[in-house]
């Protein structure tokens, strides 16, 4: 009898169209909302991980956007990281859980990740420990 | 915890910052396909939200619902809204059992009357009276129809509860129902699925408690968040089907190149549920990235709707049985219908009017 | 109660409408196609000569005798029913404007034989009265007289004098046992009968031995183009006892179109037997003969000439190669129009068109297709093997003044037979 | 509800369509082939009518000499609707697997990406059959209700299927129950209407071509 690990399974892949253009659909959606920022002050978000990207996509956008000065990690109930691309103002941020897997991926568009910002009634709750 | 308490007081007892909420709330979001711009309001009204009584009643089921939402083995920021709630009765997972479970029903009932939330799951049999499941000499109809009268809404968790499910599978003995189907006064959402994603329904309570509403539901009391697209369109194996690659059985070159699995009956296609986007098992996978065909499971009389390896487009019934009786009886029926025709044109011959140089020239003269 | 007249249509109409015809109304799809081939829609743009549109009281028939839900609909009464107005208001239609070229039916997209159907359609018509004046009286001449034009024995004894006179040849009378029986058309006894002069030429030339019969001189069927197969079987029924009587193994069909289709084709039909004999159009006799190097020309025709298919001998007879091949014989510059042999365009005057005065001015209008044509080439001589189609074409030149000349084929043979 | 509606559809609904399609269209056949026509008595030029028949059946899906020029939009609209309609019908994968499992023959399909171009082609054309309908004087004439009724019938099937491909409308089970009831309103008008062309063409061009072969003339 065949053992299972005998069995031969592939379970790679292959054949996807290398890109589907969504590449540069996320681009131009920047676009407008670098514009937006601009014009008003506005923030704005892309939801990566809700956006059907093939591995090709997603490695091409992130190298796409490139690295810029700034990276952080935030320790919130696991690591959620968080850098500048090479687009200022152009922000990739990647929340994971204490297992490491991911729940959100985001670009978001403005001065400064609102996550990054400290909340007021944690700096209330700050200032009484003092 | 003090009635009055709310989510945020909660969070900060736990030494939560608000930071790691904010978190949460965006992860919520991305699962809910709510916009991202909604994230901080979302928060702030979430920090707000009071303390949720909740009654949990199981009827028709097979326990997968509740299992799938506890099958989280470890504790993750999802499990804060369980603990925020108040679980007041759940048939399968509370301590107590005999009268005192039946007792905290009845006490959570009267003193939240018209605000608990009561979710079910399981199908109702109404053939005789209902007889076919009681719980405590209480048939389920009864139970329901009870427990709904003070609820504030009701959440029908798991394909039986929402639309019947396999009880209600022809020929269906026990008459299954679903709640819809028994309560008509009372905001009801359905979250199907054999069984519905956990995530599905952490987001389904916590969009209850941030918003205090129900969500936005489809035609067949879906929330549309997670219920609004087919699987089909958001599967990754989409492309394949576009480009006419499919597998034709589990073990050729197709299957193992990961093409679409439509002709081996995926459901995807007719099926509206979230399992492509946000997976299962911490988002390990979902069934069609394990190579085996979506069944549906999130549709109504999905038992129904043919055999879970025939493709959508399959007829439910045998079609060459009648094809050849249609054929037979046709030809029987045209060869009647050709004598008739022929008797009619022979009388016509018999009736022949004879066109003659008489004729002619009478009707010339006139 | 329908009238009379409504009850024997609708009688002719259940009694000739067979699985064809059945299979073309269940198959139009009312595509409008058949318009474009019709000659009278296309010199008019009238949507009413549309060649399907000809036949709907006929498909109303069909439809309430034929079909599931009209058969039901019509035993509940609930389907109009057919009308003498329907009658009246589709004999111009189904005579006037309809030559039964049968041009529609090699262009019907479903395969629809329409000019099969009009030929059927007409016995309704003509059963109930609903025929044109003019046809009705040729008709009746024909069954009483044996001619539509009423040319008697005596008046054909005496062309046949002068014809005798003119080439010094016998025209034989009532020979038993000759090769071939003649018939003549009326047209070419009153208006060319210098066709029996050419035949008696080549006849005698290709050393065949040919006779009329003082019984069954004409073979121009008015009955087919009024379309009652009674008056056209008697008259069919004519050359059959003749020629069984001469006992002559072929009988040959004139320069005419429908009295080949009426002999050639529907003759047995009509009289429900087989013939014991041949039936030949005069080409098909001449081409024979060439063939078996029996007819020999000499000599070339200079001048550019086109030949005009008749209808009944080219699309609806099959025709079509014998008279090419003998006018290359004779003619040095034999050009064809555009649309030529099972394609031709009809002359205008068929189908009892030209029997019937008051289809005068369509015919006129018809002919123009025919004027463009031949002007396009470039052509004054026209060539046909029809003496119908040779009349229409010669009235529509000179109503239209123009500067072309109609020969008929085989008189052409004739001038240039070599008879060294 | 939408899912029983289709579950109806895709059962009960289908198989009466079935039956009586095949069941009038069979009796249609059968009453022609048997009505018949008489015996043709008269000597045949070409007795090989069978051969002449046939050779009509496939010559008649070619225009005639002259024609295309004078029906270009019929014949064009035509061409592309017919040979659009049976791509869409006979070429897309969803279908194929229909036959494969009611027929258990099958054959490659093709991608939907182009199978939707040729449904949105065909559509057209058919829009376009419409106007011609409304507005050509000949087709003015000769239309009646049941033209209208059946174009309707043939556009149906298409525009649902492709606005089920796209999520047009309604949700995608009750756009893909209302694809297959009117495919299933298409088959059971068939065999009552002008639409029963489809099979008895074949019978009509084969009497045409027999009719004419038999005096030697290719139709």
């Amino acid at each position: 009898m065949t053992r299972l690990q005998d069995i031969p399974v592939n379970t790679e892949i292959t054949g996807l169209d290398a890109e589907c253009n969504m590449v540069d659909a996320v681009l131009h959606e920047l676009k407008q909302l670098l514009d937006a920022y601009l014009s008003s002050g506005e923030t704005g978000v892309i939801d990566i991980k809700s956006m059907p990207l093939s591995a090709t996509d997603y490695d091409s956008l992130k190298q796409r956007l490139g690295n810029g000065e700034i990276s952080a990690t935030a320790s919130l109930a696991g690591d959620t990281e968080i850098y500048e691309t090479a687009l200022s103002g152009v922000w990739w941020v990647v929340h994971r859980n204490i297992d490491d897997r991911v729940l959100a991926e985001q670009l978001e568009v403005g001065r400064i990740p609102a996550i990054l910002c400290a909340h007021d009634d944690d700096i209330r709750v700050a200032r009484e420990r003092l | 915890m003090a009635e009055n308490d709310n989510l945020g007081n909660l969070l900060a007892r736990r030494g939560i910052s608000r930071r790691t909420f904010l978190k949460f709330c965006t992860a919520l979001a991305s699962s809910m396909a709510l916009s991202p711009s909604m994230v901080p309001a979302m928060a702030e009204s979430l920090a707000k939200a009071k303390r949720q009584s909740v009654i949990w009643l199981s009827f028709q089921e097979c326990t997968g619902c509740t299992e799938s939402l506890t099958r989280s083995s470890q504790p993750s920021i999802e499990s804060l809204i369980f603990d925020f709630i108040s679980l007041d009765y759940h048939h399968t997972l509370q301590a107590a059992s005999g009268f005192q479970a039946e007792e905290a029903r009845e006490q959570a009932m009267a003193e939240h009357k018209g605000k608990y939330l009561l979710i079910v799951d399981g199908s109702i049999p109404v053939a005789e009276n209902g007889v076919y499941s009681t719980i405590a000499g209480m048939t389920n109809l009864q139970m329901l129809e009870d427990a709904a009268k003070g609820a504030m809404a009701i959440v029908a968790v798991g394909t039986c509860a929402a639309y019947g499910g396999l009880p209600k599978a022809r020929p269906n003995p026990t008459g299954a129902v679903s709640v819809t189907d028994l309560i008509d006064d009372k905001p009801i959402i359905n979250i199907p699925g054999c069984p519905p994603i956990g995530e599905v329904i952490t987001g389904v309570l916590a969009h209850f408690l941030t918003f205090g509403a129900i969500p936005e539901l489809d035609t067949v009391g879906r929330p549309k968040a997670f219920y609004g697209e087919t699987i089909h369109d958001r599967c990754y194996r989409r492309t394949f089907y576009d480009q006419g690659l499919f597998a034709e059985t589990f073990d050729d070159e197709g299957a193992r190149k990961g093409w679409c699995l439509y002709k081996l009956g995926c459901k995807g296609p007719v099926t509206y549920n979230s399992c492509a986007t946000t997976k299962w098992n911490q988002e390990t996978s979902f069934p069609i990235e394990s190579g085996h065909g979506c069944i549906g499971c999130s549709q109504p009389d999905f038992w129904d709707m043919g055999g879970i390896y025939e493709a959508v487009s399959e007829p439910l019934t045998d079609l060459r049985g009648p094809a050849v009786t249609a054929v037979v009886a046709g030809a029987a029926a045209g060869v009647a219908v050709a004598a008739m025709n022929k008797q009619s044109k022979q009388s016509a011959k018999d009736r022949h009017f004879k066109v003659s140089s008489e004729t002619l020239d009478e009707e010339l003269k006139k | 109660m329908n009238s009379p007249a409504v009850q024997r249509a609708e009688n002719a109409f259940v009694e000739f409408i067979d699985g064809p015809i059945t299979s073309f109304f269940g198959s139009c799809v009312h595509c409008g196609l058949c318009a474009h081939a019709c000659l009278f829609y296309e010199e008019t743009g009238d949507p009413k000569f549309t060649p399907i549109y000809k036949l709907e009281p006929m498909k109303k028939v069909w439809k309430q005798n034929y079909t599931f839900w009209g058969k039901l609909l019509h035993k509940f009464g609930l389907s109009k029913p057919l009308t003498e107005e329907d009658l009246k208001a589709w004999e111009p239609l189904l005579y006037d404007s309809c030559t039964m070229c049968g041009r529609c039916s090699m262009v019907c997209p479903v395969g629809n034989d329409i000019s099969y159907m009009i030929r059927r359609a007409r016995e309704a018509m003509v059963a109930s009265g609903y025929a044109p004046e003019g046809l009705k009286q040729a008709t009746l001449r024909a069954a009483t007289i044996g001619s539509p034009m009423g040319i008697k024995l005596p008046a054909l004894k005496a062309k046949i004098g002068h014809i005798e006179e003119e080439t010094g040849l016998k025209i034989p009378m009532d020979i038993e046992g000759a090769d071939y029986l003649a018939l003549l058309s009326s047209n070419e006894i009153m208006m060319y009968p210098e066709y029996i002069g050419a035949i008696a030429k080549i006849f005698k030339h290709a050393g065949v031995t040919w006779t009329l019969s003082s019984e069954a001189y004409e073979a121009t069927n008015s009955g087919l183009q009024i379309g009652s197969s009674d008056i056209a079987g008697e008259l069919v029924q004519h050359v059959v006892d003749a020629a069984e009587k001469l006992k002559v193994k072929t009988v040959i069909s004139p320069e005419c179109g429908h009295a080949y289709t009426a002999i050639r084709w529907e003759g047995p039909n009509l009289i429900g037997k087989k013939f014991d004999f041949k039936v030949k159009h005069i080409l098909e006799v001449l081409d024979e003969l060439r063939e078996q190097g029996r007819l020999k020309t000499t000599g070339l025709e200079e001048a550019a000439l086109t030949y005009h298919d008749p209808c009944q001998l080219a699309r609806r007879g099959g025709v079509v190669e014998q008279p090419r091949r003998l006018l290359n014989m004779v003619a040095a510059d034999f050009r064809e129009m555009d649309e030529h042999g099972v394609m031709n365009w009809c002359c205008g005057g068929g189908g009892g068109v030209s029997a019937n005065e008051r289809a005068a001015d369509w015919q006129l209008i018809a002919f123009n297709k025919k004027k463009s044509q031949v002007q396009a080439l470039g052509v004054n001589t026209m060539v046909t093997a029809c003496a119908n189609c040779r009349m229409v074409l010669e009235e529509g030149i000179e109503e239209n003044d123009i500067q072309v000349e109609v020969l008929g084929l085989t008189e052409l043979l004739a001038d240039y037979l070599d008879t060294k | 509800m939408d899912t029983a509606l289709l579950i109806w559809a895709k059962s009960t609904g289908l198989q009466w369509a079935t039956i009586i399609m095949l069941l009038g269209l069979t009796m249609r056949v059968i009453q022609i082939l048997l009505l018949g026509r008489a015996t043709d008595l008269s000597e045949a030029r070409n007795s090989d009518v069978m051969s002449a028949g046939i050779k009509t059946i496939f010559r008649r899906f070619v225009p005639p000499q002259g024609m295309l020029q004078k029906g270009l939009l019929v014949y064009l609209s035509g061409y592309i609707f017919h040979i659009g309609f049976f791509i869409v019908l006979l070429f897309f994968v969803p279908h194929i697997q229909l036959i494969d499992s009611t027929l258990g023959i099958s054959w490659p399909g093709l991608r939907s990406s182009l199978i939707d171009a040729i449904t949105v082609v065909t559509l057209l054309a058919l829009i376009v059959l419409l106007l011609h309908r409304v507005w050509n004087p000949v087709l003015k004439l000769l239309s009646t209700p049941e033209d209208y009724l059946t174009w309707a019938l043939t556009f149906l099937p298409l525009l649902t299927g492709y606005m089920a491909y796209h999520h047009m409308l309604f949700e995608y089970n009750t756009m893909l129950a209302l694809h297959v009831l009117s495919v299933e309103a298409l088959m059971i008008a068939i065999p009552f209407s002008k639409l029963s062309h489809m099979v008895t063409l074949f019978l009509a061009r084969w009497y045409n071509g027999a009719i004419a072969g038999r005096k030697g003339v290719q139709s």
